[in-house]
């Protein structure tokens, strides 16, 4: 549990910096130190899928956020916004933070997972019986690939959305007079 | 006392959301709240002491009944990760089509709409 | 019916995936794909009139799997979003020439029909959650499909805030689930009203009415909505406005505050969304009248007409929701024709300043005439059916006691008409000017697109008769919205 | 004058030690999907390990070398392939009752359909590995070719293969 406590605040410390730090890199690189602590966490958590996943998806975003930020001059923009703004976020966040502070208070306590506390939950059903009814030995996988399968069908059409997204975002050009001009452009 | 933790993490992404000048430091802000939501989805499916999900050799139903932790957080973080992931993608390419078109990462310099 | 239910979903993802597999040269099969699929799915939700089911997807029952429903509200939606579909994949066949890249235009924007008939169908919340995301990412995609200055700027921050948006409702979600050990709206609401309220809960429903109400662009949480709607091509703003704020905003809410949640159990929340609905109305309509670009005066007024819905909805009595509902219905009919009609005068002549139009009733007689019917549709001029619902609205207002409500409402409604009477006048009666002399009528399909939703415009007000409206649509959408699972006798909730 | 095949990918020891490690990782991916359902991994840590073995060697190699063992086009369109046979599946299980792996392993069903019903996870998990890596490899290539270039005071945004 201290091990736990030690994690997160060492992951908030790492936010910080990534949030603060001035030189964009180093803050990619910390997002990525924040995202492995969660994957260690993860693992101590008895979600070794999620550590997995957590572990290889860092590694992705770390390329493809350096791969951004990689070889642009100007990265550096560093500074608030106006102090109005601040003001106000400050108020929000720490309205949030008393109010879920206060939440928490009334909540069950760590370690009771709702199965524990409830007769009759579906989670009790998957873990006696899902490893005879799906034939997956992993709980998880029985659960994303059978019990709850259009979970799964919405990340892979959110992904394909969102590549195809980004494949329409970066194309060029974008628009039927841009083609007009480049040949203007090359004509000259 | 962790799940205050958790909620000081996702505070940290939104502070930083609202805040920053950066387009790729609000993306980084925005990838630290997620970061904090599925430590807390994970924290809720967890049992003192229990064990992962998996059948492993020698061990029956019942028992991973009484000891595994709950699977279905998992479940939704690990779809939450994907999205997570898709959200970046996408981010990351709008990002990188705003460089080209202002020159500039600064968000208060992209003024073109108000109101 | 049952068994029909997933291919609302199925279908255009299929479609969506296949698209981008077709060769380049081909240009005419996403076209033809993209509109038999939402002809295919037009038709098929107007066959889910009447009729109510569950689907337990893979056969797990409610408890375990997950389950689409049908009930008279779902009906009234997919009706409203595969319509509306149909008349955007019609426009969008010579509309989006304008654009290179139109395969991928077509497989985003059917993933985008996929999720909304997704967040209508499922009974699921946190499947609910997945196929917001869905409908999200292809809106943020599809905002920023024209690469230009603004529309990158307004994709980005319509991006951010929809994010944290979508992080308070997953909070709000891992909540409920804390509290309540399941994800199924249906156990939700019966285990709700057998414990009651507590800290958490009212946490996690403060959460979900900020992250709709984001969604939704109610005010306090509206400043995503007129940058990104103008900004999106014309067919999509028409969706955006239309039926997105509309099915991931305020449907997700009524089901929650009336369904999951109820107004027994939380009576504070009727109140607040009233407030909110009103404050929406103002100030959507005093923002948008200073407006010269026609799309953004339109994007301010879809804030002022989703203030009708939330107060209507806020009203709480059967007539409150029976206008919210049809004005729903009524609006996003209206509000994507005139979005359409932006899209055509921009075809037409390259700008949509109203300073730089004029005369356009002349060259563009069609586009001027629905432009015409569409205005009076949302101005509340009585043969239309922008004037039954709001009519309705405001006499739920008088019956459940809200004197001041009514006024406001009508004061509203007049603010609308001046501002819609000076669209008209600048862009379509004026004298011409240099730019709009050289323009002409657009395209047959962009014509046909309009043409359709004209003819509904003054179609569903047929809807405020007693005797279409009880059998058809809009009525059994209302019970559906006001039996509650706590007195076990709602049909979504039969488990 | 730095000749061509010095300037693509990256200098000759990240050249070998990636040609040693790429089947490697490859073969881990491929391990993680197919024996998702009794070890912790499946489809989508599987399909990220797999894009990251093509990712890796196409950072090594050069992007010329990475297109030429698989094009982006052809990625988007596995990755499509993939996509859809994932939707057939699940609407194959909505439709025939219990087909999600339900009874498993004693389906009393007869040929194809049973190969199918017991092996239903595998299937969905192949698909998904497929979707995922191709998808990714995809976002990664266009990421990595697309460049800002300033030309005459003016930015242009260039891809790299068009040259």
């Amino acid at each position: 549990m201290s091990l736990l406590i030690i994690l997160l605040v060492l992951m908030i410390i790492g936010a910080i910096i990534a949030i603060e730090t001035t030189n964009l890199l180093s803050s990619i690189v910390c997002v990525g130190a924040v995202g492995f602590l969660i994957s260690i966490a993860f693992l101590f958590l008895g979600a070794p899928d999620l550590a997995i996943t957590q572990l290889v998806v860092e590694v992705l975003c770390l390329i493809i956020l350096i791969r951004a930020t990689i070889n642009r001059d100007l990265t550096s923009v560093a500074g608030d916004r106006e102090f109005f703004g601040l003001t106000v976020t400050v108020a929000m966040v720490l309205v949030f933070a008393i109010v879920g502070v206060k939440v928490f208070g009334e909540f069950p306590l760590l370690g009771q997972p709702v199965m524990d506390r409830m007769a009759d939950t579906p989670s009790a059903v998957y873990l006696a019986q899902g490893t005879e009814q799906t034939g997956a030995k992993n709980v998880v996988t029985a659960l994303m690939l059978g019990y709850r399968n259009y979970d799964a069908l919405g990340q892979v059409a959110i992904l394909f959305c969102s590549v195809l997204g980004a494949l329409a975002i970066l194309r060029r050009p974008a628009r039927k007079e841009e083609i007009e001009k480049d040949q203007e452009a090359d004509a000259v | 006392m962790v799940y205050a933790l958790c909620l000081v993490l996702i505070a940290i992404g939104l502070y930083g959301v609202v805040v920053k000048k950066n387009i790729v430091k609000i993306v980084i802000s925005m990838a630290i709240i997620e970061y904090g939501i599925n430590v807390l989805l994970v924290l809720i499916g967890y049992r003192s002491g229990g064990c992962a999900p998996i059948l492993k050799q020698g061990m029956t139903a019942a028992t991973l009944a009484a000891n595994a932790v709950d699977p279905l957080p998992q479940a939704l973080v690990m779809t939450a990760i994907m999205i997570n992931l898709g959200m970046l993608i996408l981010m990351v390419a709008i990002c990188i089509r705003l460089y080209e078109r202002y020159g500039t990462f600064d968000i208060t310099e992209m003024r073109r709409l108000k109101g | 019916m049952d068994n029909t239910l997933p291919f609302f979903i199925a279908i255009p993802l299929a479609a969506a995936f296949f698209i981008p597999m077709v060769s380049v040269t081909l240009k005419w099969v996403p076209d033809l794909l993209a509109n038999a699929v939402m002809a295919v799915l037009a038709a098929m939700a107007f066959l889910t009139i009447g009729q109510a089911g569950i689907c337990h997807l893979g056969g797990w029952g409610t408890h375990l799997g997950i389950d689409l429903r049908l009930d008279g509200l779902t009906t009234l939606m997919l009706i409203t979003i595969n319509t509306i579909g149909l008349a955007m994949a019609i426009f969008s066949v010579q509309y989006m020439t304008r654009y290179t890249s139109k395969l991928r235009y077509y497989s985003i924007f059917l993933c985008m029909v996929a999720g909304l008939n997704g967040i209508v169908l499922t009974g699921d919340l946190f499947n609910l959650y997945i196929f917001m995301e869905i409908v999200a990412i292809s809106s943020y995609a599809l905002v920023a499909f024209g690469c230009e200055h603004d529309e990158l700027e307004a994709a980005f921050k319509y991006a951010v805030l929809g994010t944290v948006a979508s992080a308070f409702v997953l909070i709000g979600i891992a909540l409920l689930y804390a509290m309540l050990g399941t994800l199924n709206m249906a156990e939700m609401s019966v285990k709700l009203s057998a414990g009651g309220m507590n800290m958490p809960l009212t946490f996690a429903l403060g959460l979900f009415l900020c992250g709709f109400g984001l969604k939704a662009a109610l005010v306090p949480f509206h400043a995503w909505l007129p940058d990104a709607h103008p900004s999106a091509p014309a067919p999509v703003s028409a969706m955006l406005s239309g039926v997105v704020i509309k099915t991931a905003g305020i449907y997700v809410l009524a089901r929650l505050i009336f369904n999951v949640f109820s107004v027994q159990l939380v009576p504070d929340l009727l109140p607040i969304l009233r407030i909110l609905g009103v404050v929406s109305m103002v100030v959507g309509v005093l923002l948008a009248i200073g407006q010269w670009d026609m799309k953004r005066l339109f994007a301010y007024h879809s804030i002022s007409q989703i203030g009708y819905v939330a107060l209507g909805l806020g009203l709480g009595t059967p007539l409150g929701i029976t206008g919210a509902l049809f004005h729903m219905l009524n609006h996003s009919v209206f509000k994507s024709l005139l979005f359409l009609n932006a899209g055509a005068v921009e075809y037409a002549t390259g700008s949509r300043d109203l300073k730089h139009l004029g005369g356009l009733g002349k060259t563009m007689p069609v586009t001027a005439n629905t432009s015409l019917v569409a205005s009076m549709s949302i101005a509340g001029i009585p043969p239309f059916n922008g004037f039954w619902s709001k009519f309705i609205i405001v006499l739920a207002c008088i019956e459940s006691d809200h004197p001041w409500l009514a006024l406001a409402a009508v004061l509203v409604s007049l603010i609308t008409l001046a501002s819609f009477l000076k669209v008209q006048k600048y862009a379509f009666w004026d004298i011409g000017k240099p730019v709009t002399a050289m323009a002409h009528e657009v395209p047959i399909f962009m014509r046909v697109a309009m043409l359709l939703l004209a003819v509904f415009c003054v179609v569903l007000a047929l809807l405020v008769l007693t005797g279409l409206r009880t059998p058809y649509l809009v009525t059994p959408a209302v019970d559906a919205l006001s039996t509650w699972a706590g007195t076990v006798s709602g049909h979504w909730m039969g488990i | 004058m730095i000749d061509s095949t010095q300037k693509e990918g990256m200098d000759l020891v990240a050249k070998s030690v990636t040609g040693w490690l790429k089947g490697f990782i490859f073969l881990f991916g491929v391990y993680l999907v197919l024996h998702s359902h009794e070890t912790p991994g499946g489809g989508f840590a599987g399909g990220i390990i797999i894009a990251c073995a093509f990712i890796l060697f196409t950072l090594a190699e050069g992007q010329r070398a990475g297109m030429k063992i698989l094009s982006k086009n052809l990625a988007a369109k596995l990755a499509s392939v993939g996509a859809l046979i994932f939707l057939g599946a699940a609407i194959a299980g909505t439709c025939g009752k219990g087909f999600f792996c339900k009874d498993f392993p004693g389906a009393a069903h007869a040929g194809i359909l049973s190969f199918f019903e017991e092996n239903a996870i595998s299937i969905y998990d192949m698909a998904l590995a497929l979707v995922v890596s191709m998808l990714l490899f995809v976002a990664f290539s266009i990421m990595a070719a697309v460049h800002v270039t300033v030309k005459d005071g003016k930015r242009k945004m260039v891809h790299r293969r068009r040259e």
